[in-house]
């Protein structure tokens, strides 16, 4: 991989490749970022409903990105650790949809019974880290785990996201360079979602292309396109063969969209409808039905299907999550220390 | 007076200092177009732009520096974080520099600077986000630390921060950035270090500072129809603290509930407490009583989040301690 | 039994449980060449090689979340911070990730870190090296904070920090790391969260932690030579606190001093002190005293620096005012 | 300025740079290093004899540096800030070796009153705002700074010094973007004299030519040779020239080396003698000296005059500091709040 190159890069064009992974493998990018979107949406009434409270960041548009690198993942053996918006990646990983509306709803039932709520998704068994509300304070504790896997020899790799906010967190800098001398197995993720909160990050940032600070480091910096799943696949497929067998880090700068606000309340005055329609044009279940389509690997019906699944599986995640008891009031006293 | 939220009041503290004096300066993450995460400088972009009013990267180590920076060389920062608990990011910019720098100088630079933002628990925010944390800050020699609970509190002390020529930890809080009160129409500006009585009593005296003093007053409200007459102290400041305002109190009262919405270890409201017992030893019928959150990370759940923080019940239960009632 | 130095103490304890275990790393500046700033590492990178004895940048912020990711998936690393006054830097690792992250995750990580390095003044160091920052980590729900004041002790707690499955910080100091004690040739473990009486008494209670029982001991000694017995208790963790070590000793002396080289404000000292005030109300024949650092940052000049620190005189002294003597 | 050119420039050549530079200025730049160089010696003796204690760490071998780009300043607009290993900016911003010296005893004479030390020397009214001792700490201050210079429109420029061991904390990170945002008149000067401590900033780096971080800010960066105070000279002369008219901030790393250890008490055996003798031979002041001789600028009898003078008032200082009182007891209490 060659430092900052383009978002297009040299991979087989979208139709020959959806080809080339077939059925299996699509329909399951597919089901997984459809599962993503309808359980966000679902969130999102219930929110509105004051089922959830506090801070909500949904993942709308941006479900290319944690499904299309976490499918490249043996998480048997790899990690997952991210920010705030962690329902998308917590999916990704395989959480159900149950445990993570009932620890939207605060439920005993949750995967964090109750205490983490939105922003702090976790899942020991299946290697998800969570869930760090702190804008930048995952990126250290990545290359932690990724000294362990290099210290225990075990051929594994940790992705690490964080925001186009994140990046000009001192954290970003020490990390890189830390699992840069010590050869650490990480790929730092920018998911760069052109905002932080209200902030175009071209207002706060000193370079448009983030790719290039990868050199700072000596570690290859790319920037890819995330609103096409397949693309992100495959580059990361690549990618973490290249680390199992280099052991060293890389870094991505993926290029993709929020369609909501930062959280619930915010009415993104900040950018243009114009913008979001662009992007929504894109959006990357869309992107890759057609993709599918064209290559006669789904059916209009199929696909109804499908979103019928996953909306169900969302509403069912909802009632899992309304009929689950709170939390035992003297619960308040534990998990504090082991 | 006009009845106007504490938002609005901090907002006219900072518009007035800003057009008063054209050192002040307001910079943080979404403080300019997007207009305040939480609102408080809705409007202060448009009036004064971005040459005043800087948005910032989500860098709180840099910006913090930054801003003590150009206090040391004659600008008076406001610098907003998001909300307190992302100071720990400029932990030792605010140690190492802001409170540090003078003493180190022998007194050759000032660093009238401005910390702002919300802290302590809002709703449903959890562990990271939901935490009050006054104690860090109190202390520490060099820093001021304010913490009003009012509208009225609020403009004038926020006022006096900015002219102060000290670096000024100054608490605000999400939840009570709503609360209404009256404020004059008039210029006025608070003393700095100067306790309120907020409501007077005989019987018991509660001592708090903050957005708990709504709790504290809801608490004499109903001890008052049981018949106990409280005294509720406001400290407004925590750092440089008002003792003898709570001595007197205490003197009189002989009982004392101190309110905090912090942990305990190492807390404003113990430190209260050993003050008091020390400097009230004669005076005291009971033991201080310290009314804190529980010694718990902030959990999601409401219900959790609600047992985990001082409530009126509690208060009242520690005064009815502190009486043998 | 051995007698050797707190150092050499320290450096036996992470040698056996490296050797014990081989989960335990350690990791941070100059530990590994450089045999460690203050030679407490002496000798481990040779016999544990960079694998598990790992050099770090000077980037407290990465290389601490680096140790609590590690722990947080099943090492053990020892974490040492060149002095406590850089943790500063590290911050927000320590209290958003190594404390809460058990908690966010209902229960699901244990965290098993040690954070360890010097705390405290030393000597000629000034304002930015030469702070006791104990208050800070005392405050924090989910940590242990230890902090012990002799070889064996050191020793003892060290090895059982190590072994604990949550974060520990562990507060040494650069002027003990050559006091000599004891220490048994065999293996032991001390308990985490168990007080201990250094020297009995009945007249007064001294109760401290860490470099400060130094100073304890020999006013101990004065006072006994003037006729006066104080018994010495040594907190040795500060978080979890034996509460109960001190309310015994209180309640047979009827008198208390506390002594904590940090700044008092919303100090352990004066939490301490606050909880003494409320648990041995009816036991105490004086106001609890608190014998602190003034409430200024460390001047460098040797005069003022020690005059900015608790001494023997001024525990005598307030020794003798709770005497009343 | 083109980003990372290397150390040796387009600069005329040392013998005609001299020439061109006059003896006037030769010689006050002489008489700067050797003063610090008599100076350092002085308070390193002065240590020894613990007139001195605590850290102490001294500036030999890399005098250029402070020297070269300090007398490319205006001290009534511009200003200096820098790290623990502050003796030689101070003396180089023209404070007095007196009240420096007398710092180091920690007497009430003192720059600092004695409050300070070693670590702390501050000048308000020379612009010289310290004496950071934690490393990394002073970077974001200067952005401040700088901010200022703007904000008023002072045509100032920021001189802001740090170590190759600092450049890995976030702070400088952070740093670069603010100043590059903002346009901030700040020069960055890493001074990489090989080790930070004990560790050779190759063991800890992940590149070794420092000056290729600016390109991830869109900062020009340019390595220099800290050895030769005519290059650093002519090169700051044309940087400070270039902020002036542009506002906007710089990067550069000195190439330098200190030949005492860290601080006093370093035995400094991560390095062989091979090595510190080999920079000796490079020594800026005998560089200088070999520079000004061969322009015919410099007699034998004048270095020595020059020399004799430096020890003189380096002496004369550490008498000061001698005779001077020590601090009230009561002072302890002052300085804390304005
Ligand atoms: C250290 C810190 N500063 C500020 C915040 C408040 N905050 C939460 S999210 C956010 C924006 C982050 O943007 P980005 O990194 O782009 O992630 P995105 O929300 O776009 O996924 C901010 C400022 C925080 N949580 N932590
Ligand atoms: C944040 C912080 N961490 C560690 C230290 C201890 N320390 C003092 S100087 C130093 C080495 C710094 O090296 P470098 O930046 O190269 O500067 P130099 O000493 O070579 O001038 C270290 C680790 C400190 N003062 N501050
Ligand atoms: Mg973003
Ligand atoms: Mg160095």
């Amino acid at each position: 991989m060659s430092p900052s190159s383009s978002t297009k890069g040299a991979r087989p064009s979208a139709g020959s490749a959806a080809q080339a992974y077939g059925k299996e493998l699509l329909t399951r990018l597919l089901r997984e970022m459809m599962l993503i979107r309808r359980f966000e949406e679902k969130a999102g009434q219930m929110y509105g409903l004051r089922k959830i409270g506090g801070f909500c960041h949904l993942y709308i548009g941006q479900e290319a990105v944690a499904v299309g690198t976490i499918a490249a993942l043996d998480l048997a053996k790899d990690y997952v650790i991210t920010g705030y918006r962690d329902h998308g990646h917590a999916l990704a990983c395989g959480m159900s949809p149950n445990t993570i509306m009932a620890e939207l709803y605060g439920k005993a039932t949750g995967c964090s019974k109750g205490k983490g709520g939105s922003m702090h998704m976790y899942d020991a068994a299946r290697h998800m880290l969570g869930g760090n509300g702190i804008v930048g304070s995952q990126i250290p504790v990545a290359t932690g785990v990724a000294l362990k896997i290099k210290y225990r020899n075990e051929n594994g790799v940790v992705l690490c996201y964080f925001g186009d906010g994140a990046i000009h967190q001192g954290a970003f800098h020490e990390s890189m360079n830390l699992a840069k001398i010590y050869k650490l197995p990480v790929v730092f993720i920018c998911e760069n979602n052109h905002y932080g909160m209200g902030t175009d990050y071209k207002r706060v940032s000193s370079v448009e292309d983030f790719s290039i600070m990868g050199a700072s480091y000596g570690i290859p910096g790319k920037k890819v396109n995330g609103m096409d799943v397949l693309t992100v696949y495959g580059e990361f497929v690549d990618a973490i063969a290249t680390v199992r067998k280099s052991g060293e880090p890389l870094f991505y700068e993926i290029d993709t969209y929020r369609y909501r606000g930062h959280s619930m309340s915010d009415p993104a005055h900040y950018r243009t409808k114009e913008e979001l329609d662009e992007y929504k044009e894109q959006d990357p279940i869309l992107i890759l039905k057609k993709q599918m389509s064209e290559a006669k690997l789904l059916t209009e019906d199929e696909y109804g299907q499908i979103d019928e699944e996953m909306t169900d599986l969302s509403n069912k995640a909802a009632d899992f999550a309304d009929a689950s008891p709170e939390p035992e009031i003297d619960s308040l006293y534990e998990d504090v220390l082991a | 007076m006009a009845v106007i939220t504490f938002r609005e009041a901090l907002r006219q503290a900072i518009d007035e200092e800003m057009t008063r004096d054209e050192s002040v300066i307001l910079l943080g993450e979404e403080v300019g177009q997007y207009n305040g995460a939480y609102k408080v400088s809705q409007g202060l972009l448009d009036k004064y732009g971005d040459r005043r009013v800087i948005d910032t990267p989500i860098s709180e180590e840099g910006f913090t520096g930054m801003g003590i920076g150009a206090a040391l060389v004659g600008l008076r920062p406001i610098v907003e974080w998001m909300t307190f608990n992302f100071s720990f990011m400029a932990f030792d910019q605010i140690l190492s520099n802001a409170s540090k720098t003078r003493y180190m100088s022998g007194g050759q630079f000032t660093c009238p600077v401005v910390f702002r933002g919300p802290n302590g628990p809002a709703e449903y925010l959890s562990a990271q986000h939901s935490q009050a944390l006054q104690s860090f800050y109190a202390h520490v020699p060099g820093l001021k630390v304010v913490a009003p609970s009012t509208p009225f509190d609020g403009k004038g002390l926020l006022k006096a921060a900015i002219r102060d020529d000290n670096p000024v930890m100054f608490l605000e809080s999400e939840l009570a950035y709503a609360w209404k009160g009256e404020v004059p129409e008039e210029e006025y500006v608070l003393p700095i270090g100067v306790a309120d009585v907020k409501r007077p009593g005989s019987d018991v005296t509660i001592v708090g500072f903050g957005k708990p003093m709504k709790v504290i007053l809801e608490a004499a409200e109903e001890l008052e129809r049981q018949g106990v007459k409280a005294e509720a102290i406001d400290l407004r400041t925590i750092r440089p603290l008002d003792e003898n305002a709570v001595y007197e109190s205490v003197r009189k009262t002989n009982r004392c509930v101190i309110v905090d919405e912090a942990w305990p270890f190492a807390s404003v409201g113990s430190h209260v407490g050993w003050l008091v017992s020390k400097n009230c030893f004669d005076s005291l019928d009971a033991p201080v009583e310290v009314v804190s959150a529980e010694e718990v990370p902030m959990p999601y759940n409401h219900r959790l989040e609600l047992a985990s923080q001082p409530s009126v019940e509690k208060v009242i239960e520690a005064a009815k301690r502190v009486l043998y009632a």
